[in-house]
Order: C-alpha cells, then sequence, then structure tokens
C-alpha cells in the first residue's frame, strides 16, 4: 500500500483540542496539557497528535526556534545548507525523545536556534518576518522530506502520528516547562503516514489547533495564494495559520477584526460599517464549515468557534490559568474545582493575555465579546 | 422574384375535432399564421416560427406545432439547415440574420462540472434552520480601511438582469426585470437604449449602460444608476456593432435613446474614442469624475480567445466590474455567422480570467460577472465556484417572461411581447405578471443555491466564489481541466 | 323618526330602500290599499298570458318589508290633517307622522261614454281586472282592445296568446303613438298583423252597444266579445287635493320630492316627472322613475338632499318576440337616422348635438348605452351618428365619445351605473 | 365587488369571453362540451377603442338601475353585492337591458330571460374570466367601495 503524504492528499479530520495558560506568564510542566488532551482520548484515532508550548526556551528567547522534521539524511543535509547559507545558528541538536512504543517510525526531529543573517535580508528587502515565512515556505515545499514544525521564538511544536499522550511521552514534555501549552488530537478519515502533518500548525510565533473541517478550503487557499503563500500541507488548520499571520501581521488588524473576518457577523445582524467593510473586503478569508481553533502565539491565546457553532469549545477560569478544551471533562481532569467555566457562542472568542506582556496577540477589543477572566 | 425554394420550417397542426374556431390563434399571431374565413380555419405555415403561443392560449388544445415533415437526403456535411441557409441566401443575398443565443451543439462546461457535498466529517447545513447568505458585494475592495472604501453594490444573491436594450426588448420587460430586482435586492441593466423616466425610480438597482452608440447617455442617466457599465462587448456578436431597425425605434424609444423617432439606430462596432486599452481608461476615469467617484464602473467584454489579458488590461484601466459574456449569450439581432462561430464560452474565460487576476494579484480589485448562458442555479454555483462573483442572467429571464426561444427577436413581432416595441405585442406582457415571474425565478434559485451550499455545509457564498474544490470535472480531457483550474471526478483532495 | 308611505307600489319599494340607506332606525309605516298586497302592475298581462307559470307578481321578495322593519297596514288614506300631521284612515284609524309620502298612483283614464259599465267591458290595470278577464275569456272569442299603449299592446298580446282574436284601435295615426315613430310602427303593425293582431289607427271608440257590439268614430261596427280599454292612466291626487297640496296634471314635488307641504312628499306615477330633455313637468308613469323617486323621496325625507333630474321617456317591451326599445322625445327638426337589416331596426333623432329619441327593434344590445346618452345629454355631432348606422350598429360600434366618457369615468368613478 | 380589466395589458384575446361562455349554463368550465356540444355565450363584450381593448362586463353598481327597473324582481343582488338574475322570473321585459348604460345585459339566446355577469356565483369559484386571463389583465376592482350610485350624481345630487 502507497502511504500518501499530509498534502498529497487533503484529509477532513475530526478531533480534540486543548490549551492552558498561565496569565502570569508562570510556567508549568507539560504533564497537565497531557493528561487534559489523554482524557478525550476518543476524539482521536491515534493517526495524529502534537502540542505548542511557548516559553520553553528561554535561554535562546531572541532566536528563531527552527523545528525541522527529516525523512532522512539526505533532506537534512539539504535543509541545512540552506539554513546555513540565511542564518547564523545559534545552536543545533536534534530534539531529545524517549523510546515509546506507541509511536511507530518517527522522522529525524532537529531543532535550531538561529537568527536570519543580516545580509540576505538586505538582499531580499524583506523585514525579518516575511523571511522568516519565504524561508519555512521554501523549505516546506521546495525541499524533499523535510518539514519545519515550528519557527518561532521561546516557542516549539511537537507532533507526530501518534495519541497526543504517546507523542508528549515520545517528546518528553514532561521535562519543558511553558506558560502556555496547546494540544491537539486528531481523527483523520485516511492514514497519511508523516508527522507534518498533525497540529499544531505554526507559522512564526503562530501555532493553531484546530477541530474541524473548513469546507472553504478552496476560497480560502486561492485568496492566500493571492499574497504569496503557499499551502502545500493541504489541510485547513494550514490555511487558518496563514490567515491569522496575514490579517493580523501583514494587515495590521487586531485580533477582534480578525475574528470578526473568519467567524463573520451574519449581514442580517451587520450593525456596523467597519464589520460590513471588513467582510466586504475579505470575504474571501470567511472559515466556513464546522471548526474549533485555537490560536497561540507569545503572548496568549484565543478559542474561536465556527459563526454557528457546528463544533464544541468550552472555556473556564481558575485563577492566573485559562483552560480552553474540546470537553469540560478534559479541563475538570486537570483543575476540578473551577472558578468559572463557559461554553462561548459561535463567532464569540475566547482570548487570554499574559499580563504586561506585549506581543501579536494585541485585542485592541472593547470588551463586548471578550471573555475571559 | 422567382420561386423561393425555402420550405416552411415548422407545420401547424390543428386538431378539427378540438377547435371551437374562436379566433384566439388568429387575433393572437402576429406573423398572420392563422386565418379565419366564414368558419374555415387555415393557416400559412410558411410564416410560423414555432413561438408557441397560438398553442399556449388555445382554450381548446387543439393545436401542436411540429417540425415541417421535409426529408432532405440524408447528408451529414450538408444538413438540412445549411441548405435552407444557402437557399435564403440565394433568395435575399445578404447576411443571416438570428436572435438569442448560440444554439449549436457546442460542449457545454456547466454540464460536464460536478458539485461537492458534505458527508460525515463536516455537517450539511439545513438552510431552513440556519442563516444562509447570499449576499454579494461589486466592486473594488482594495481599499484601506472603511474609510477609503471604494463604491460597492450589495446584492441579495449574486445574479443580475443582464442588459437588454428598451427598445430591442419592450418597456414592460424593463418594467418588470426592475420591480423583480427591486424585491430581490439585486441590479437589472439598461442595456444600451437608454433609461426610460418611468424607471428612474429603480434607479438603485440599475445598471446603465455606455455603450459604442451612447444612446440616452446624459447625466441624468449617469446619476440615475447604482452602476455604470461600459459595453465593450457582447458575447452573441463579439466586435460587432449593434443596429436597431427603424420600425422598433418608437416615439417612445426614441426619446429615450435621445435619438430621431423611427431612424435606425446604429451602434458601431467599436467606441469610437476608444481604439485602445488607454482609451478605455480615460472613458472609465470620465464617469468616475462625472458621478464623483460615487459608483463603481463595469466594462463589460466578450469572452474571446486572449481574454485574461484583456481582463487584466481592462482591471488595470481601473474598471471596478468586469463581465465577461460567454459566447452562448442572447441577443435581439446578430449575423448568424458570428452568433454561432465567434467567442468561447463563458466557463473557459470566466477560470482563465480570475487565474489570471490572481496570479497578477489584482483580483481584489475587481469583481468578476460571468454572463452568457446561465440556465439554473447549478450553472450559477458552477461559475461563482470557477471564480465569478455574481452571474448575469437574460435569456433565462427573458423565458420566465414567457419568451419561447424562438429566435426571430429581430423582426420586431413578438408573439409574447418580449421583444418588440408595438404596442399591441407588447401589452401582451404584464409588468405585474412579469416582475412576479422574475421575481420567483430568482427566488427559485435563490433557494436552490441556498440548498446546494447547505449541502456543501458552507453558510455564505464568499466560501463558495473560487472554490474550485467544489468542483469536479467529468468527462474532459487533462487540457480542459487545467485551463478550468478543477480536479477530475474521483480525483481526491 | 316616523315615516308613513301612503301606497305599496314600487315607489314605496323605492322609498323604503331610500329611508333604510341613511336610517336604520325611523318607524317606517306603509300603507297597502290593495286587497292582494303588494304587487308589480307591468306583469298583469304576462299574468293574463300565463296565469299559472306568472302566478308570483311580487316586486321584492315576500320578505323586503319584514327585513326593513316596515309596518304594513291594510288600509287607505282618506284626509289629511296637515298641521296636527295626522293621516286619517279608511278604517277609521288616525296616523300620526313625521315624513309622509304620497306614492298612491294612478288609475286608469276613462271615456266619456255611455254604457261602458257592461260585463264584457275592463280596465287592464289592476290584477282584479285581470283575474275578471281571465275567468271571461273564452278561447275564439273576439276582443277589441282600445288604446295602443304599452299597457293596450301588452294586453292584446296577452289574449292573442290565450287564443282571442285581437282588433286594436288607435286613436292617433300609428300604434304605441308615444313610443314609437311611424315608420317603425309600420314595421310592427306589419308584423303583428302577421302575428293575428288587427290593427285600426287613426279610429277611436265611439259607442258601446249592448249586445258586444261598438262602434267607431269613423262608423265602423265592431264585434267584441269583449272590449278592453287601455286609453291612458290617471295620477291619484284626490288625497293631496282635499289637503290643499298643490296638484297640477299630478301632484307637484319640487326637485326634491317634496309638496308643497314641507312634511309631505310624493313620488311615483302620482306626480309630475320633470322631462329631462324638454324641462316640461308631465305624468310619466315608468317604472324605473317610479323607484328613483321613491328611493329619492325616501333619502330626502330621512335628512338627505339628493336632487332629482327628472326622466325621459322610455320603453323596453317584448311583443310576440320582437323586442322594443325606445326613449326620449321626438324633436321638431331634429335629422333622423335610420338602419335596418332583416327585422332588425334603428332609428335615431339627433337635433342640437345631442341624441333626442331612439328606436331599436331587435337590437337589444345598444339599447342601454343610448338611454344614457340621451340621459346625460351627451354631446356627440351628428356625422358620428351618420357613420354609426351607415356601418353595422353594433354596441362595439357607438360613438367614440361615449366609450371616452364610459372608460374616462370609470377610472375616476364618476359614473358607476 | 367587481372585476374590472386594466386596458393597458389586455390582449384583446377574447379568451375571457370563452372561459365565460363555457363556465355557465351547465358547462361547467369545459370549453369543448360547450362548444361543440352547446352555443355558449359569454356574458362579457370585448371594446376597441383607440387601439385599447376594453372589457365591457357588469360593475354590479352600488345602486343598480337593473335591480330598481324590473318590472318582476327577477334581478337581485346577493349577499356579496353580485348583482344576478333568477331567471325564473324573469318576463323578458328586457327593461334591465334598457336601464343599463354600458349596455351589459344580453337576450338569451337559447331560452327566455337575459345573460349577465354574476361572477360566476353559481360555481362558487373564482370567475372564470379573471382565472383565464392569461395576462392577468383582469382583476378585481379593490378600489370601488360603496360610494353611493353615479346614478344619483346623473340625475340627482
Amino acid at each position: 500500500m502507497v502511504r500518501l503524504k499530509e498534502g498529497e492528499v487533503r484529509i477532513p479530520s475530526g478531533c480534540a483540542i486543548a490549551g492552558i495558560l498561565n496569565q502570569k506568564g508562570t510556567c508549568f510542566s507539560g504533564d497537565r496539557i497531557i493528561s487534559c488532551i489523554a482524557s478525550m482520548r476518543q476524539r482521536s484515532n491515534g493517526l495524529g497528535g502534537g502540542f505548542a508550548a511557548y516559553g520553553i526556551y528561554p535561554q535562546y528567547e531572541k532566536q528563531y526556534a527552527l523545528h525541522l522534521y527529516y525523512d532522512h539524511e539526505k533532506a537534512r543535509s539539504e535543509s541545512e545548507t540552506l539554513l546555513n547559507r540565511n542564518f547564523k545558528i545559534c545552536y543545533a541538536e536534534p530534539i531529545p525523545v524517549r523510546k515509546n512504543s506507541r509511536v511507530g517510525e518517527a522522522p529525524l526531529a532537529w531543532r535550531y536556534f538561529a537568527d536570519p543573517r543580516e545580509e540576505r535580508l538586505q538582499e531580499q528587502g524583506m523585514d525579518e518576518e516575511e523571511f522568516m515565512v519565504g524561508m519555512v515556505m521554501q523549505i516546506n515545499s521546495g525541499i524533499a522530506g523535510a518539514f519545519i514544525a515550528s519557527s518561532g521564538h521561546n516557542m516549539g511544536a511537537f507532533k507526530g502520528m501518534a495519541y497526543p499522550e504517546d507523542i508528549g511521552d515520545y517528546f518528553r514534555l514532561d521535562e519543558y516547562r511553558a506558560y502556555l501549552w496547546t494540544a491537539h488530537g486528531r481523527f483523520p478519515t485516511n492514514t497519511p503516514g508523516w508527522w507534518g502533518g498533525a497540529h499544531p500548525f505554526t507559522l512564526l510565533d503562530w501555532s493553531v489547533v484546530h477541530n474541524g473541517e473548513i469546507s472553504s478550503y478552496g476560497s480560502n487557499r486561492r485568496f492566500l495564494e493571492m499574497f504569496g503563500y503557499r499551502c502545500s500541507l493541504q489541510t485547513d488548520t494550514e490555511v487558518i495559520a496563514y490567515i491569522f499571520d496575514f490579517l493580523m501581521r501583514r494587515e495590521g488588524l487586531g485580533l477582534d477584526d480578525t475574528v470578526k473576518i473568519i467567524a463573520a457577523t451574519f449581514w442580517e445582524d451587520m450593525g456596523d460599517r467597519k464589520l460590513a467593510w471588513l467582510r466586504h473586503r475579505y470575504s474571501s478569508l470567511l472559515l466556513n464549515g464546522p471548526f474549533s481553533i485555537i490560536v497561540a502565539t507569545g503572548n496568549g491565546m484565543a478559542a474561536v468557534n465556527d459563526r454557528i457553532k457546528l463544533r464544541p469549545l468550552v472555556a473556564a477560569c481558575k485563577d492566573d490559568f485559562l483552560y480552553i478544551s474540546s470537553e469540560e471533562a478534559a479541563i475538570r481532569k486537570v483543575e476540578p474545582v473551577l472558578d468559572k467555566l463557559w461554553s462561548p457562542s459561535g463567532g464569540e472568542p475566547v482570548i487570554g493575555l499574559i499580563d504586561n506582556k506585549v506581543g501579536l496577540l494585541e485585542p485592541k477589543l472593547n470588551g463586548v465579546f471578550i471573555r475571559s477572566a | 422574384m422567382a420561386l423561393t425554394m425555402l420550405a416552411p420550417v415548422f407545420k401547424v397542426e390543428r386538431e378539427e375535432s378540438r377547435c371551437i374556431k374562436c379566433g384566439v390563434c388568429v387575433q393572437q399571431c402576429a406573423n398572420e399564421v392563422h386565418h379565419l374565413d366564414n368558419g374555415w380555419m387555415w393557416t400559412n405555415d410558411e410564416e410560423c416560427v414555432a413561438c408557441q403561443r397560438c398553442v399556449s392560449l388555445c382554450p381548446a388544445q387543439a393545436l401542436a406545432i411540429k417540425e415541417y415533415p421535409l426529408s432532405f437526403r440524408v447528408n451529414s456535411h450538408w444538413t438540412p439547415a445549411t441548405i435552407r441557409e444557402i437557399y435564403a441566401q440565394a433568395d435575399s443575398g445578404g447576411v443571416l440574420l438570428a436572435g438569442m443565443g448560440n444554439p449549436r451543439s457546442y460542449k457545454s462546461y456547466f454540464d460536464h462540472l460536478l458539485l461537492n457535498a458534505s458527508q460525515v466529517t463536516n455537517p450539511s447545513i439545513d438552510p431552513l434552520r440556519e442563516p444562509m447568505e447570499l449576499n454579494t458585494s461589486l466592486g473594488n475592495k482594495t481599499g484601506s480601511s472603511e474609510l477609503s472604501e471604494k463604491p460597492l453594490i450589495s446584492l441579495r444573491l449574486p445574479i443580475m438582469f443582464s442588459a437588454m436594450s428598451f427598445g430591442s426588448v419592450s418597456l414592460n420587460v424593463h418594467k418588470s426585470l426592475s420591480r423583480a430586482a427591486y424585491a430581490m435586492g439585486t441590479l437589472w441593466n439598461t442595456g444600451e437604449g437608454g433609461l426610460h423616466p418611468d424607471l428612474f425610480s429603480y434607479k438603485d438597482n440599475a445598471v446603465v449602460q455606455v455603450a459604442s452608440g451612447r444612446f440616452g447617455v446624459h447625466p441624468a442617466y449617469l446619476e440615475n444608476s447604482a452602476v455604470i457599465e461600459i459595453k465593450i462587448g457582447q458575447g452573441a456578436k463579439p466586435g460587432i456593432g449593434g443596429h436597431l431597425p427603424g420600425a422598433k425605434v418608437s416615439e417612445e424609444v426614441a426619446r429615450t435613446r435621445m435619438i430621431p423617432a423611427w431612424s435606425d439606430a446604429i451602434s458601431p462596432a467599436p467606441h469610437h474614442d476608444i481604439y485602445s486599452i488607454e482609451d478605455l481608461a480615460q472613458l472609465i476615469e470620465t464617469l468616475k469624475v462625472a458621478t464623483g467617484y460615487k459608483k463603481p464602473i463595469a466594462v463589460k467584454v466578450a469572452a474571446v480567445h486572449n481574454i485574461s489579458a484583456i481582463a487584466s488590461g481592462v482591471v488595470r484601466a481601473g474598471a471596478d466590474i468586469l463581465a465577461i459574456d460567454g459566447f452562448r449569450g442572447a441577443t435581439g439581432a446578430a449575423p448568424m455567422r458570428i452568433r454561432d462561430h465567434v467567442g468561447i464560452p463563458i466557463e473557459i474565460a470566466l477560470a482563465q480570467v480570475d487565474s489570471r487576476l490572481r496570479d497578477e494579484g489584482i483580483r481584489q480589485q475587481v469583481s468578476l460577472v460571468a454572463a452568457g448562458g446561465i440556465r439554473n442555479s447549478a450553472d450559477v454555483v458552477k461559475a461563482i465556484a470557477l471564480g465569478a462573483d455574481a452571474v448575469y442572467i437574460a435569456t433565462a429571464a427573458l423565458i420566465a417572461l414567457g419568451c419561447h426561444l424562438c429566435q426571430m427577436c429581430f423582426t420586431g413581432k413578438c408573439n409574447w411581447g418580449i421583444a418588440t416595441t408595438r404596442p399591441d405585442l407588447s401589452r401582451r406582457l404584464n409588468p405585474e405578471v412579469g416582475a412576479k415571474r422574475a421575481q420567483n425565478l430568482l427566488q427559485a434559485w435563490e433557494h436552490e443555491i441556498k440548498e446546494i451550499m447547505g449541502a456543501m455545509g458552507i453558510n455564505a457564498i464568499d466560501s463558495l466564489r473560487g472554490n474550485r474544490l467544489m468542483l469536479r470535472g467529468i468527462g474532459l480531457g487533462p487540457e480542459e481541466l487545467k485551463i478550468l483550474g478543477v480536479k477530475a471526478a474521483g480525483e481526491e483532495g | 323618526m316616523r315615516y308613513l308611505i301612503v301606497g305599496s307600489g314600487i315607489a314605496a319599494v323605492g322609498a323604503v330602500e331610500g329611508i333604510r340607506r341613511f336610517d336604520r332606525r325611523g318607524e317606517i309605516t306603509v300603507l297597502d290599499g290593495e286587497k292582494r298586497g303588494a304587487y308589480t302592475r307591468p306583469l298583469i298581462s304576462y299574468y293574463l298570458s300565463d296565469p299559472i307559470h306568472y302566478a308570483d307578481l311580487s316586486f321584492r321578495p315576500d320578505s323586503f318589508f319584514r327585513l326593513n322593519q316596515v309596518e304594513m297596514i291594510k288600509a287607505r288614506g282618506i284626509k289629511i290633517d296637515r298641521r296636527a300631521r295626522i293621516l286619517n284612515l279608511d278604517n277609521g284609524m288616525q296616523l300620526a307622522y313625521d315624513r309622509l309620502l304620497l306614492a298612491c298612483g294612478a288609475s286608469p283614464a276613462q271615456l266619456e261614454l255611455s254604457d261602458l259599465n257592461q260585463r264584457w267591458v275592463s280596465n287592464f290595470y289592476t290584477l282584479e281586472d285581470v283575474e275578471r278577464l281571465n275567468m271571461n275569456i273564452r278561447e275564439g272569442q273576439q276582443a277589441v282592445v282600445i288604446g295602443s299603449g304599452l299597457i293596450g299592446v301588452k294586453a292584446a298580446e296577452a289574449l292573442l296568446k290565450r287564443g282571442l282574436r285581437v282588433t286594436l284601435v288607435e286613436k292617433a295615426q300609428h300604434i304605441l303613438p308615444q313610443v314609437l315613430s311611424p315608420t317603425a310602427a309600420a314595421r310592427l303593425g306589419v308584423y303583428l298583423e302577421k302575428a293575428g293582431i288587427k290593427i285600426i289607427a287613426g279610429d277611436e271608440l265611439a259607442a258601446v252597444y249592448p249586445q258586444h257590439r261598438i262602434q267607431l268614430s269613423s262608423g265602423t261596427v265592431l264585434q267584441s266579445d269583449q272590449l278592453i280599454m287601455a286609453v291612458g292612466i290617471r295620477p291619484n291626487t284626490e288625497l293631496a287635493f282635499s289637503a290643499g297640496l298643490k296638484v297640477g296634471k299630478g301632484i307637484v314635488a319640487d326637485s326634491y320630492l317634496r309638496t308643497s307641504d314641507e312634511y309631505i312628499f310624493a313620488a311615483g306615477d302620482v306626480i309630475e316627472t320633470p322631462n329631462l330633455i324638454t324641462s316640461n313637468r308631465e305624468i310619466m308613469a315608468l317604472l324605473p322613475h317610479a323607484h328613483r323617486e321613491g328611493y329619492l323621496a325616501g333619502a330626502n325625507m330621512s335628512g338627505q338632499t339628493l336632487f332629482y333630474r327628472g326622466g325621459v321617456a322610455m320603453n323596453s317591451v317584448k311583443l310576440q318576440g320582437w323586442s322594443l326599445f325606445a326613449a326620449g322625445i321626438p324633436k321638431p327638426g331634429a335629422s333622423i337616422f335610420y338602419w335596418q337589416e332583416d327585422d332588425k331596426y334603428l332609428e335615431i333623432h339627433h337635433h342640437q348635438n345631442c341624441l333626442q329619441k331612439f328606436i331599436a327593434i331587435n337590437l337589444p344590445e345598444v339599447a342601454g348605452p343610448l338611454l344614457s346618452i340621451i340621459e346625460t345629454q351627451l354631446p356627440i355631432p351628428e356625422k358620428m351618428w351618420q357613420e354609426y348606422v351607415e356601418c353595422y350598429p353594433t354596441i362595439a360600434n357607438l360613438p367614440a365619445l361615449y366609450w371616452q366618457k364610459i372608460w374616462k369615468g370609470e377610472k375616476n368613478d364618476s359614473i358607476e351605473c | 365587488m367587481k372585476i374590472t380589466a386594466i386596458p393597458d395589458y389586455c390582449l384583446g384575446c377574447g379568451l375571457c369571453r370563452i372561459y365565460c361562455a363555457a363556465a355557465h349554463d351547465g358547462f361547467q368550465g369545459n370549453v369543448l362540451r360547450a362548444f361543440k356540444h352547446g352555443s355558449p355565450l359569454p356574458r362579457i363584450n370585448l371594446i376597441n377603442w383607440q387601439g385599447l381593448t376594453y372589457f365591457n362586463v357588469c360593475r354590479h353598481c352600488q345602486d343598480a338601475p337593473c335591480i330598481n327597473a324590473c318590472i318582476s324582481g327577477a334581478m337581485q343582488r346577493d349577499e356579496n353585492g353580485r348583482v344576478y338574475v333568477d331567471n325564473s322570473r324573469c318576463v323578458s321585459c328586457y327593461t334591465c337591458i334598457l336601464v343599463c348604460p354600458f349596455g351589459h345585459p344580453q337576450v338569451s339566446r337559447e331560452r327566455p330571460g337575459i345573460l349577465k355577469c354574476d361572477l360566476c356565483r353559481e360555481s362558487n369559484r373564482e370567475p372564470a374570466c379573471l382565472k383565464h386571463c392569461p395576462n392577468e389583465a383582469i382583476i378585481w376592482d379593490e378600489e370601488s367601495g360603496p360610494t353611493g350610485s353615479a346614478k344619483n350624481k346623473v340625475h340627482g345630487e
């Protein structure tokens, strides 16, 4: 049987998602998120699991932390040549793993802490981030057998083809401490034999875990392609990550506006001229179909449902912690007693920010639909 | 004149045992096919165009129209139609005229595209329970904020009535379509025949055309509109001008067009102030200045071989809306050879143009309107998935009003009161009825589109636009699939 | 408000409708002097021709007076006390009224001849007349009808139908002198003679002898088993006259149908009706007028001020299968247009831009519009009538000015009917 | 209660007359049966005037002269305001024909009595003319409420 890779075919999937944030920025071990996502085992089928962790590399805070997967050594040498040409690599190592019998054939996983070479930036006339996006696109679609799992600062994505708790064990996440964790358990309807396809999807500091299927994928993708994004993975989640990057970084929109684009207000409820304008202008970025997503970046996370809430999403607070999950039970598993628990409406975002930390998650909110603690 | 060799094309069959000699057929046939002489009914089959008016109105169901049983020896190269055309030209020495759209059996790409639906992994949506948005906005969407927003037109559904000039069609057609457009929150199009003052009240739903003849163009015309459309060409006759015979230029038509009554109204083939793309840019800018940058400017072109390059040029010339009319687009009158042999299908042109504009990164500057042979809501959905923002319908709208596609619009003797300005005939289209029927058609299509979208799990038409993953080709070759940008049926992804 | 109506004929019915249109509560009392209750007089000839078929002679359903809350009293009025506003009845009762309507109708006119008081001589005016005739006539008898007004010709027709041999005697030079022109009468005369009615015009009854013999002025002596007197009518003005109200040929009522007493109104055959065309006041004993007068009088009694312009003479009668329609009065100096085809005939009198009179035989469809043109005195150029009779005079071909009035009127609703 | 036709949209096709004729006299709307086995008469006249066709039909007048002039009480108004003729009472005096300013009532060809529009009250359905007008030119006239009698305006008031 020919095992198709993610990207060679589009795979619909159901999923579990979870996120835990300490709003004071205090770091905590990955145990909790593993326990949380593991409790939703029935929502996955062992064909994908992953985590994003923010705050895990304080010693390389200024560098881009690149997580790369290689199918083979050739891919590594090709990629490293390219990296060396474009980056000053401060440190590189294989990502430490723990043997786990329930994790199948794993790719080589490496991590690099790197700064883009100034001369390359000048050559290409790009800012750092644009350059980074270009690099990611280049490696992911240009080098066979290589894949960038994450590329942000002080963060990393750990994902693979197994139940999420096994992935967590494999990557020894109990040994990492982060102030923000997101996790994903996947139920794809096919058997993609490739780790790159698992969630979270990341770009720069963005990571996205996603439960759902985006029927508007074709429209979203063709719109993004006009702006240089190449959706090599053919997965909805990739598109969501790019949409956040496009709207918030490139177009400079706030989170509220971004949410109002991907989960737009219905025309019949549209009172606000600005919202209408956003819809007119970015109508192709409406995410249509069932989804619940958690988008994380260095200074917090935001969760949002599709506008008619076709997928589950619950949120809860306890002290400084914000929990988001597909199921209430998963939150109760790690925090039985909660200050507050609620189920956000369709299109109504839950946003958790880290106090006094500047980052891309800049809500510019009027406070009406923010419902985090 | 010597003997004509043209035999009748149709034969009127009257079932004598049913005919009650009421004379309705006699009274209704503008072609004077039926006659009642002293209780004897007879027909002049030569004049019959198979418009079916008599059949529809006969209270005794006594009439049937059949093909005239004239058998030439079978010859698949020299078909009966070919032979007849030669007879006709040998009789008249003239160009063959034809009405409505290309009737030939070219491949219809719409019929080779299949739509997708949701199963299990994502839920289909029930349009009766959940909101289902067909709202569509047309115009340049590159404004940097709501304050710098370029003029946009919002439609309730992505279907508009295409250009048909007053003169080529009756005022009652315009009244019907304008009222239906108003009721359905969409646009209708004046065509190049000017805007009758009675219809100024429908200005918010009117697309007014500026065409090569400049008929009826004056400040109030431009002002009383939602969109101004520069017509470069139309699908039925790319590269050809228009000719409204003097007989159709009634006083009312003349006043509206600002030309002398009963004189021929000739639209030149080109605009004589547009000999190149930069001239178009000037005209676009002129119209924008004239209307205070408050209205989107549309440009309508026929789908020809290098349509994508033309489209790119038109967008860069400042058009906010680009309407592309495929080779099945209809007309009141066109030389038959042009109608049947010039241009390319709208599906191909649309796919090509959408891809090209995206490649060039200028797709956001313009809204694409597909026209020419859209027959039903599935065609609409397919056109939008191929990349259109909206579609224009005209033939379908006329059929809704009663057109039976006899294709004899240019005679001015339309028995259904559509393609005529004769008061006794145009009276046959009661705008109350026409508006209701046209509105019903749009409503029906709206429901169907919602059903289709719901099945796809999509609740806003925005998410269908250019979403070619929702299409699969069937019976198409690799080259055609590539041009259309769709995968073959059975192909995953 | 107490309304008292003397008479129970068409005018009374109209009056009840007129009152009730505006006053749902007032007390209405109707004096019914007929022994048999209210009935419609024009039907008596039909009754005679076919007593079984035409047994029902009522004008409105039996429930009409009850539903309109009308008190019916079988009595005649004999004296009005105008000061006290009291009407004395022949049964000794006294009725007080606030508004009194005199709708006492008319009686047959009598010739100044002796010996009229014979069993075989009868009037043709009331149901009693006809019932008596019904018992006396035998098939094959000879009947002579004196007077060829509408009553006379309908009586002649009915008798013919019953199998009598009928002679119609008319004083004027042709039959139906009030209705037809000599030309039209001649056509009709020929037809009636063919049907079996002998016509003697320009002659009148001079003497009546016993043994069923009569003599005419010309000296002709006729055998007559039944002699029917139909020489016109005379309004029943006695009650009004004795009360001191102004009376001419009939009771004089103003344009609001009010008599010289402000509390007393009059309507129907008993009054002088203004002729719309000539403005002369004349006795116009016509059912449509009686109803209209009654209706307007009733409305005005209830406090309205509806103006009555009057009417024109008009007749419609079906005689032996021919339908005759005529209206208006001939004027000297009028241009007359004729049209005829088979048994159809049309005659139009035009004078001073207006239609004055028309006669239509077997041409029913144009009758209504032509009457309406006369009544409204719609100015129509003579030329149009010329054209009208030159082409086939159908309803569709009527002068455009008429249709213009009709269609324009319809738009602003000024002419409903 | 009356029907009228908008002259601007009346085609003059005459279908109203055909369906009217077939709707009465027991043909129950069956055109073929009516015209093949009978000689039905319509109660509608179409008048051509200045290039337009006018639909001449009973107005069911508020103060109907035909009812008031009927000598036998055959002409009546029903509870819905429809003026109809009870031909069993009609004596064919044709006074109604004479007093109708629109020339509406017609002589019945088949039997004694007259023909007039009764808004298809017998069938208790929508008037056949209105139902079958191919251009919906025939409509209920909503505006003609009880505005009184024009005869009043013509002859009185």
